[in-house]
């Protein structure tokens, strides 16, 4: 048996998540452990960049790369590691379409500063500090200065293919454990599926394996829209047939429809299907559809797309950042970050 | 294989030829105009849908050209039907287009260059076209054929005559990219074998200076039903900006004045059935091309009879404000220093003769059947052709074998038009395909 | 009136009654309104033809009774000249006005004379005119012979007598119809014109109607009739009232004969020429002349042709001293007038002139009259 | 994509139309440039012989598997060219028109620019081109067979049509005798009875063995599609066989009584009857909802032709075409409604009819309430155009005509009765005008009302008819002896069904839409299906039955030919992409597309025959699983791609 | 890009259904009408078949306007309501370019008849106008330093 393959794992603008899902392997861990070396993984162990600099270019067998590009050292990480790897796998929805931090793009990044450190209700910043470059502390104590260097923020969020080149992409906020055992299988069986390609789930939409789907009306009509924080779903009862934006007929199948077990419409974290361009495009689209009014009864459907106070965060909750449109039109370089601050 | 001549090449016509042809029957549409169409390729919206006349009918149009089996014989009039059901001999005669129609491809460069120009019939007089023309825009077939009367070259002025050394002109045969002019082109008589006959004929408009009281062609902003559609059309004169001839100024209020011609025993005793609801609709293009627009229709009956009239009557009012007044009209003078129109009527609401002033009034004239015709069918007293027996024999004319549909045989409206060529067809059929079923209608 | 919750009974019948009075066409009529609209009253006057047409299509008596409409007709022709469905409104509107005059008649008499065949009126008249006669050539015959005998024309008034005891009857019956007739006429209406503005509003009304009508031919042609008529029983009135007050008046031969012949030519050839003309209507004839042939056009003027002629005749007979034949003349002249009178002028088609000064009336009082 | 595109692209100067404002050699020259283009040419006329020769000699020299001819709108030479591409052996479908005459030589003026956009528009048409699919036309068996719905005068007469034209054709009618409405109309016209009309055509409806009738009998299911329809019909026990000599014994010992609807109400019927004198078949029948089987008329038949122990039966008929006749139902006045059923002497125009009828119970007298009224009101619009709450809105077309004609009839017979119509608009439209000066001529009275609508009293004195008369604006009272309410009509009581079984869709009215109400006026929006009578509103008699005609002429085109081409630009699902999420199923306006079940997947399924093309289901489509071929994804995102420049790869 | 040449000259995609607006195209055409040359035709055979990826996908490439283009509802549409079905899908669509802050008038859902060949200028006309006042989209997507 020749040397183990080397497996990195990195993580970007992450909320441990997919992380999570790894664990979450449970009993197959072991398995894995067996069949791969762990060369780099900064959320378990303490590895340092210079340790992925020392090894050699295409050492390492596989990246698996989670979370969405936000700052500058993301990006200088993940390029170090298409360098040093064999093969760049964007692990879950953040990485491969931006993900909920993706949302972010919503706003020029002065707009989604202010708002996270100063608007949100439950911040308290009487200082109105914001991130800067370098904050220069004063320790009083011990009458010297420190030096805190931030990683610099990139003006919009991207995903992980708009900054190196991906290989493949596995889906899922996080991948679910048997999506992700499905595509190390994959991967390890050596019979490497075509680039780019998205692995370990399926191919149809989410609606194929959804226990629901059998309860569709033969016509898929609705009057309104409704959201599961207003309106109670009928059990047993398609959800989008009911008027609940469910994603899940655009959505790629492989979770076996987890949401929906729980009564929930599906979000869309495992992302959209090989022909599909845009992801939310594609979903205005069958939402518009599926509207029953004639454009004489001009208030009817003004008043049920009103009744969805934010479309885009639903038709794109996770991939927003992969959209033809990614950001809001007119992002600019933020002003509000400074370069120094001493406090 | 039989054939069934269609004399008509209006919608009425299109569609009986559609049917047939679909059967797989050979189908000759004779029409006397360049081309087909009728007259609902004049109008620019139907009732009560609104949609849009041309883009229903081009498609119908269009689809003639896809069977092989249907010959459209254009600018021809049938001369004379001989024979019995199933052997009808039929003599048309091909007026000369002075274009080699087999060579000419519509690419409409003799238009252009054509230095003679002629008021456009298409646009009822409204805007000018020249002595070689393409009938309109979307004809079928699109050819361009002269207007011999106004040709410098076939018709010269005599002075010009006297004067030219050489024939004149020519200016149309020079530019012609695909050498499709035929000065010498003389009239034809096609001799053809039927079957059966359709007469889709149709209708003409009643002329209304038959009722001078009504200064229709004398006061330059009375306008006849058609005229205003052509006005009011995308594709007509003035690209759909409602004008007045007489200053080119938006009108302020538009009069609409029905049965001109229909339901009075000194003109047309019929009702013309198409007239309430065009007027409707007319006066919601109106509303719709120019909102400050005060339309009135005046009226004896609103006969809103047909499916989904009496809504759009009932929109009119409520959406488009378009006031109904019940009178007839008897008189309408002009007022010199405005070109204004008062129109004369008693408001049978109120009881006594009013006089009100409008900027622009419309007729809704009423049509006359397109009956003289070298065809040995009956008439009725109001000058339709007289049906058989329309309960038994649906849209059989006297004589057995030919079949009459469309405003030729009653007024009526597009639908009923269509309706019936299309049972036209269905018996037609009958007799061109020689089916036989051991029953009365047939074989006794 | 409009919105009231009080609701009027109709009379079903009186469409067939007006029917039978000449208005044949009266359900032909489907209310399209040209014939108020093309009037040429309605550009001075605002009434409705064609309502006082549909009131009598359902019936709605008291309405008709009080339409000033039918009476304000000119039958100048032009609505009919212009029905779309060819139903004559000027025939319909005259059916009307019989219908109305029977009425507005309390002694019941023009509901026989209006409304009876022509022979039986034929027969009434000549019962009358027998009587007449019978009086003339039997009662007063020795005192007629005793006058010719005198070889003068001399106030003869017991002869008068007879005429015009008739004659006050007549318009004493003449005064309260056109009482009740003012009285259905003035109901629901307000009088909000002065007197002197109203008949400035009737003069200058008929002279403008009139004056329009008399540049048509076949208008003018029937106004000349008419006015001949008019000036004929005008003068004819004059005379007989000049000849009981002022018998002197006949002595100034010259004048008082050109009077009498003016009256009686004027009377002859108004009254002969349009009865010529019904009587020879052909192809060419105006079709005023052949739809009026309700029998009571035919007696208003066959009534008045004779005592016309008659009148003549004394005159021509008296001049050229032929006495008795002048007298015979007068007694039928006499005979001839008491039928009229009591017949024609009391209840007959002559009763418009008081019919229709009594609508103009209402009419100018009541603001119909458009304009100042 | 199995072969690598090869495209030919032809510039057309037509004469100077085009070459006039594109120079459309550097055209040529620029889409030599684009990917997988092998050869551009240009000539003064592409659609002239020697323009055609030309593409046809590229084709077999450059071995072209796709070309693009930048010409004219498609609209006009599309079909030229195509059939000059599969001339040279190339499938039609790989040719891609670029229309750079009416967009851009005939629009603008500015040579550069034109120039330039005629190359992107050159350069969209060969990105379109390079993702073409060959496309084949189909051909599917076609039934030549009718299943004619509803035995009126409209469906006899589309079956008449269709059997003599080589159809079998079933007449389907759930009565227990075809004839429909129009055999219970007393005239129809003033020279013309209903009933003989229908006897007239029952007897060629005899006489022609490739009609069958089926009474008492009802579609149940539709399946299939147009050409090949299954048609489950139940056939409902009549009891009564033909051996029937309608001696009317079996009706005397009836004890069920119900009332007749043959008649409108106006007497009673047994539970075994005959409808109407003429019926057809001429037998009796036993009204299976309300026989009791006594037996009674079983002893009594002295010819043995009633058998109770008959069973309904279920039957599949295989038809090639539905033609839709089921007519109308009439208005149903509510109780009160202007006196509705709270006085004998009011009645419903359809009464009247019935009366008015030789064959009625009164002998064609009109007696109502035991006596020949003297005076009878009419009263229009009852249940249209908005009059009463109940009403709906449209006019019914057909009673004006039929109050004025029975007007005039009774006038004719009773000279002397006032005849009164109280209406909102006289709809006599076309020639029917003359018959409404025949009304005037002879005396009806007409009385027209606007929004304030008649109200009936009935008190002890009679009745009377308050009335708002709008050209004289006064309320009038009327006094009659009887009403006829001239009532509307309604879409038929059992649409519901119908239109779950054949799956036609209503317009806002209620009556069955048609595909297009100008042009498409007898044809349902689903191919096979066709519409006569009064299924799609109000008509009168004749338009009715010229309907059937027209129907049927619309049956005849499609399965003359006894199979159907279906045109290959239509929706096909990739099996391997769909999930099933029927969205496409809800969007289709021609229900070409259901949900069928492949190994145990939902997959959509299109049934070629109905799809017209569209595409709307391709842009629904969350998945990309259905493509609209043509007009697939791909093509047109490579198109609006190539607008800019760019590329779509697969 | 066009705008070094001195005036911006927007490029305006328009997906046309085939029955109403591409005849309409077709007429304006024919009829020799003028318009600027900056839009770029797409025909489908119905409005209901243009999907709003072709929309997103022509701004992502640099489209400065589109416009979607159809049948008059009710009735002029050649499949039924297949412009029912644009219709609201673009009207949703809009609420996605508001949110992603593209400015409204470049995009544009019109309904052509095929009959109004001059209301397809106007159209033209107007749009050119507009997007050329707000001047280019493709800076506005990139981010700018």
């Amino acid at each position: 048996m020749s040397e183990k393959p080397k497996v990195a794992w990195y993580w970007c603008a992450s909320c441990g998540g997919c992380e999570e899902s790894f664990v979450d392997l449970a009993e197959r861990l072991l398995k894995v452990f067996e069949a791969v070396d762990i060369v780099f993984c900064p959320v378990a162990m303490d590895f340092k960049r210079e340790d992925v600099e020392k090894l050699p270019d295409g050492s390492i067998t596989v990246a698996l790369i989670n979370g969405g590009i936000r700052l500058k050292e993301h990006e200088e990480m993940v390029k170090l590691l298409r360098k040093k790897s064999k093969i760049v796998i964007a692990y879950g929805a953040c990485s491969a379409w931006g993900g909920i931090p993706g949302l972010a793009n919503l706003y020029n990044l002065d707009e989604a500063l202010e708002r996270k450190y100063l608007e949100v209700p439950t911040i308290e910043n009487p200082k109105e500090v914001l991130p800067t470059k370098k904050i220069i502390v004063n320790i009083p104590e011990a009458k010297m200065k420190a030096e805190l260097e931030l990683p610099e923020p990139l003006p919009v969020l991207l995903p992980l293919d708009k900054v190196i080149d991906v290989d493949y992409y596995i889906p899922g906020c996080p991948p679910t454990p048997d999506v992700f055992w499905n595509a190390l299988q994959a991967l390890l069986s050596g019979n490497l599926p075509p680039k780019g390609a998205i692995v370990g789930a399926s191919n149809r939409s989410l609606c194929d394996e959804c226990s629901l789907n059998e309860t569709k009306p033969e016509k898929v009509l609705v009057k309104e829209f409704k959201r599961p924080d207003k309106a109670k779903p009928e059990p047993n009862k398609c959800l989008l047939a009911q008027g609940f934006l469910c994603m899940g007929p655009v959505t790629r199948g492989g979770c076996t429809a987890l949401c929906i077990k729980g009564n929930m419409p599906c979000t869309g974290c495992f992302g959209l299907l090989d022909g599909i361009v845009d992801y939310g495009g594609k979903a205005i689209s069958y939402f518009g559809s599926i509207l029953d009014y004639s454009p004489v009864e001009d208030k009817e459907i003004k008043k049920a797309f009103d009744s969805i106070p934010d479309w885009v965060g639903t038709i794109y909750k996770y991939s927003l950042a992969s959209a033809k449109l990614s950001h809001k039109a007119g992002a600019k370089k933020p002003k509000r970050i400074k370069e120094v601050v001493e406090i | 294989m039989s054939s069934v001549l269609i004399v008509g090449g209006g919608v009425a016509g299109i569609q009986a030829a559609l049917d047939l042809a679909e059967q797989g029957i050979d189908v000759y549409i004779v029409d006397k105009a360049p081309s087909v169409g009728g007259k609902m390729a004049y109008l620019d919206k139907t009732f009560p849908t609104l949609d849009c006349a041309s883009c229903i009918l081009a498609p119908k149009m269009a689809a003639l050209l896809r069977y092989p089996n249907i010959k459209l014989i254009m600018n021809s009039e049938v001369q004379d039907v001989s024979g019995r059901a199933g052997n009808f001999k039929v003599k048309i005669l091909k007026k000369p287009t002075y274009v080699d129609w087999s060579k000419c491809n519509g690419c409409g460069v003799c238009t252009e260059k054509c230095p003679t120009k002629v008021p456009n019939e298409y646009n009822m007089g409204l805007s000018q076209r020249r002595a070689i023309y393409i009938m309109f825009p979307q004809a079928v077939p699109k050819r361009a054929i002269i207007d011999a009367e106004h040709c410098m070259r076939l018709n010269p002025p005599p002075k010009a005559k006297e004067k030219a050394k050489g024939p004149l002109c020519g200016v149309c045969e020079r530019n012609c990219p695909t050498k499709a002019i035929r000065y010498d082109q003389q009239p034809e008589i096609l001799e053809l074998n039927v079957s059966a006959v359709i007469v889709a004929t149709g209708m003409e408009l009643y002329d209304p200076r038959n009722l001078p009281e009504l200064g229709y062609g004398k006061y330059q902003n009375v306008y006849t039903n058609l005229e205003f559609e052509r006005l009011v059309s995308a594709t007509g004169p003035t690209n759909g900006e409602i004008v007045r001839k007489s200053d080119g100024k938006h009108p302020k209020k538009i009069a609409w004045i029905q049965c001109v011609g229909s339901r009075d025993i000194r003109f047309n005793h019929y009702c013309s059935a198409y007239c309430c609801m065009a007027a409707t609709k007319q006066a919601i293009l109106a509303k719709e091309h120019l909102p400050e627009v005060q339309c009135t229709v005046y009226y004896m009956d609103i006969r809103a009879f047909g499916k989904g009239f009496n809504e759009f009557l009932e929109r009119a009012k409520k959406e488009f404000g378009i006031n109904y007044i019940r009178g007839k009209v008897v008189r309408i003078d002009e007022i010199p220093e405005t070109k204004n129109l008062k129109i004369v009527y008693e408001d049978t609401a109120e009881s006594y003769m009013k006089a009100d002033e409008y900027d622009m009034v419309v007729l809704s004239v009423a049509i006359t059947p397109n009956s003289k015709l070298p065809l040995p069918v009956e008439l009725t007293k109001d000058g339709f052709i007289q049906l058989k027996d329309p309960y038994l024999d649906p849209v059989s004319t006297t004589v057995e074998g030919i079949f009459v549909v469309g405003a030729v045989a009653g007024a009526k409206d597009i639908p009923d038009s269509v309706t019936e060529a299309s049972a036209a067809a269905a018996r037609a059929a009958l007799i061109a395909k020689r089916f036989s079923c051991p029953t009365p209608e047939v074989v006794k | 009136m409009v919105g009231g919750t009080e609701f009027i009974s109709i009379n079903p019948n009186v469409n067939r009654e007006v029917f039978k009075l000449g208005g044949k066409s009266l359900l032909e009529c489907y209310q399209c309104g040209s014939c108020t609209a093309v009037c040429p009253l309605s550009e001075e006057l605002d009434v409705s033809f064609r309502r006082a047409i549909r009131y009598t299509q359902l019936g709605v008596e008291e309405k008709i009774l009080g339409d000033i409409s039918p009476w304000s007709c000119n039958l100048h022709g032009d609505c009919t000249d212009s029905c779309p469905r060819g139903a004559s409104p000027s025939e319909i509107l005259a059916a009307i006005r019989r219908y109305q005059s029977i009425k507005y008649d309390w002694t019941g008499i023009t509901k026989w004379w209006n409304g009876s065949s022509f022979a039986s009126k034929l027969v009434g008249y000549l019962v009358i005119f027998g009587l007449s006669l019978l009086l003339y050539f039997g009662f007063f015959w020795q005192s007629i012979l005793a006058y010719a005998s005198t070889g003068k024309l001399v106030v003869l008034s017991e002869l008068l007598i007879p005429v015009a005891v008739v004659f006050v009857i007549s318009l004493a019956i003449l005064a309260s119809n056109g009482y009740r007739a003012y009285k259905f006429m003035i109901k629901d209406k307000k009088k909000e014109v002065g007197l002197v503005k109203s008949l400035k509003h009737i003069a200058s009304f008929f002279i403008k109607v009139e004056s329009d009508a008399m540049k048509v031919g076949h208008k003018r042609e029937r106004i000349l009739e008419h006015t001949l008529i008019l000036i004929g029983l005008g003068l004819f009135i004059l005379l007989g009232i000049l000849y009981v007050l002022v018998p002197k008046f006949f002595e100034f031969k010259v004048i008082s004969r050109l009077l009498i012949y003016v009256a009686s030519i004027t009377l002859v050839i108004g009254v002969g020429s349009p009865l010529m003309k019904r009587i020879t209507a052909g192809e060419k004839t105006h079709w005023y002349y052949k739809k009026f042939t309700h029998p009571t056009d035919w007696m208003s003027l066959i009534t008045l042709l004779p005592p016309a002629i008659m009148l003549l005749l004394v005159f021509v007979f008296y001049d050229l001293s032929m006495l008795s034949h002048a007298y015979i003349a007068f007694a039928l002249f006499l005979s001839f007038m008491i039928p009229f009178i009591l017949l024609e002028f009391a209840f007959g088609k002559h009763t418009h002139w008081l019919y229709k000064v009594i609508a103009y009336y209402v009419g100018a009082r009541t603001g119909y009259f458009r304009g100042d | 994509m199995t072969e690598e595109p090869r495209i030919g692209v032809y510039v057309c100067h037509c004469g100077f139309n085009i070459a006039g404002t594109v120079d459309v050699k550097k055209v040529a020259e620029f889409a030599k440039t684009l990917p997988n283009v092998v050869v551009a040419k240009d000539y003064v006329f592409m659609c002239s012989e020697p323009g055609q020769d030309l593409i046809k000699a590229d084709i077999k020299a450059h071995n072209l598997n796709r070309v693009v001819v930048s010409a004219c709108s498609p609209s006009l030479h599309e079909i030229t060219f195509r059939t000059a591409v599969s001339e040279a052996g190339l499938n039609k479908y790989l040719l891609e028109m670029a229309n750079i005459r009416e967009h851009c030589s005939w629009v603008h003026h500015d040579k550069e620019k034109a120039t330039e956009k005629a190359k992107e528009i050159v350069r969209m048409a060969v990105a379109k081109a390079r993702h073409l699919e060959p496309l084949q036309e189909l051909e599917v068996k076609a039934e030549t067979s009718a299943l004619v719905l509803g035995g009126g005068v409209a469906g006899m007469r589309a079956a008449l049509e269709l059997a003599n034209y080589g159809f079998n054709v079933y007449l389907v009618e759930k009565a227990p005798t075809i004839g429909g409405k129009a055999a219970l109309i007393g005239y129809v016209d003033p020279k013309t009875k209903g009933a003989e009309i229908v006897s007239k055509m029952f007897d060629r409806v005899k006489d022609c063995p490739r009609i069958q009738v089926l009474t008492n009998a009802e579609l149940i299911q539709l399946s299939g599609f147009a050409g090949n329809y299954i048609a489950k019909v139940r056939l409902n026990p009549r009891y009564v066989n033909e051996k029937c000599t309608l001696c009317g014994e079996c009706e005397e010992v009836c004890p069920i009584e119900v009332s007749n609807e043959y008649n409108f109400g106006l007497n009673k019927r047994k539970a075994i009857f005959l409808p109407f004198s003429n019926a057809y078949p001429p037998y009796y029948a036993i009204d299976y909802r309300v026989c009791v089987k006594c037996g009674e008329c079983e002893k009594v038949c002295r010819f043995g032709a009633i058998s109770l122990k008959e069973e309904p039966k279920v039957v599949d008929l295989k038809v090639g075409s539905i033609i839709i006749a089921t007519g109308y139902d009439p208005y149903r006045p509510f109780k009160g409604e202007y006196g509705y059923g709270l006085h004998q002497n009011i009645m419903t125009l359809f009464q009247l009819e019935r009366l008015l009828d030789p064959d009625s119970p009164t002998k064609g007298e009109l007696i109502v309430g035991n006596k020949i009224p003297k005076s009878i009101a009419f009263i229009q619009c009852v249940g249209s155009r908005n009059t009463t709450p109940g009403a709906k809105e449209y006019c019914s077309r057909m009673c004006c005509t039929t109050a004025i004609n029975s007007a005039v009839k009774i006038k004719e017979k009773y000279p002397d009765m006032n005849v009164y119509i109280l209406y909102k608009d006289i709809m006599t439209y076309g020639s029917d005008e003359t018959l409404y000066e025949e009304a005037g001529k002879k005396l009806v009275q007409f009385i027209k009302f606007e929004e304030k609508i008649p109200k009936v009293s009935i008190t002890p004195e009679g009745l009377f008819i308050d009335v708002f008369e709008y050209t004289i604006q006064e309320n009038l009272r009327i006094p009659v002896d009887a009403i006829v309410l001239s009532i509307g009509m309604l879409p038929p009581r059992d649409i519901e069904e119908l239109i779950a079984v054949t799956r036609v869709s209503c317009g806002g009215e209620g009556f069955v839409r048609e595909a297009h109400l100008k042009l498409a006026p007898v044809e349902a929006p689903t191919k096979g299906i066709f519409l006569a009578g009064c299924i799609t509103g109000p008509k009168n008699i004749l338009e009715s039955i010229r309907m059937g005609s027209a129907a049927a002429a619309k049956a005849m085109s499609l399965l003359s030919k006894g199979k159907l081409t279906i045109e290959p630009m239509i929706a096909q699902v990739n099996e391997e992409k769909c999930s099933g999420c029927a969205i496409c199923v809800g969007v289709c306006p021609y229900s070409a597309i259901s949900i069928k079940k492949v190994n145990g997947d939902r997959i959509a399924y299109v049934e070629k025959a109905l799809c017209m093309g569209c595409g709307t289901c391709n842009a629904a489509c969350p998945s990309g699983a259905m493509q609209h071929l043509g007009f697939k994804d791909i093509q047109l995102l490579a198109q609006t791609r190539a607008v800019f420049g760019g590329e779509m790869n697969v | 890009m066009s705008e070094t040449k001195g005036e911006f000259e927007p490029k305006i995609v328009v997906y046309a259904c085939n029955w109403c607006t591409y005849a309409a195209t077709d007429l304006a055409g024919t009829s020799r009408m003028s318009y600027p040359p900056n839009v770029r035709i797409i025909r489908v055979m119905c409005s209901g078949r243009i999907d709003p990826q072709f929309v997103l996908q022509a701004f992502a490439d640099g489209a400065d306007g589109v416009i979607v283009a159809g049948c008059h509802p009710p009735a002029d549409c050649h499949y039924i309501e297949g412009n029912y079905k644009a219709y609201r899908r673009f009207e949703l669509f809009r609420k996605l370019l508001e949110t992603m802050g593209i400015e409204q008038e470049r995009f544009r859902l019109e309904w052509i008849s095929a009959a109004e060949a001059s209301r397809w200028v106007q159209v033209v006309n107007e749009m050119v106008t507009q997007v050329k006042k707000l001047g280019p989209l493709k800076p506005n997507l990139e981010v700018r330093e």
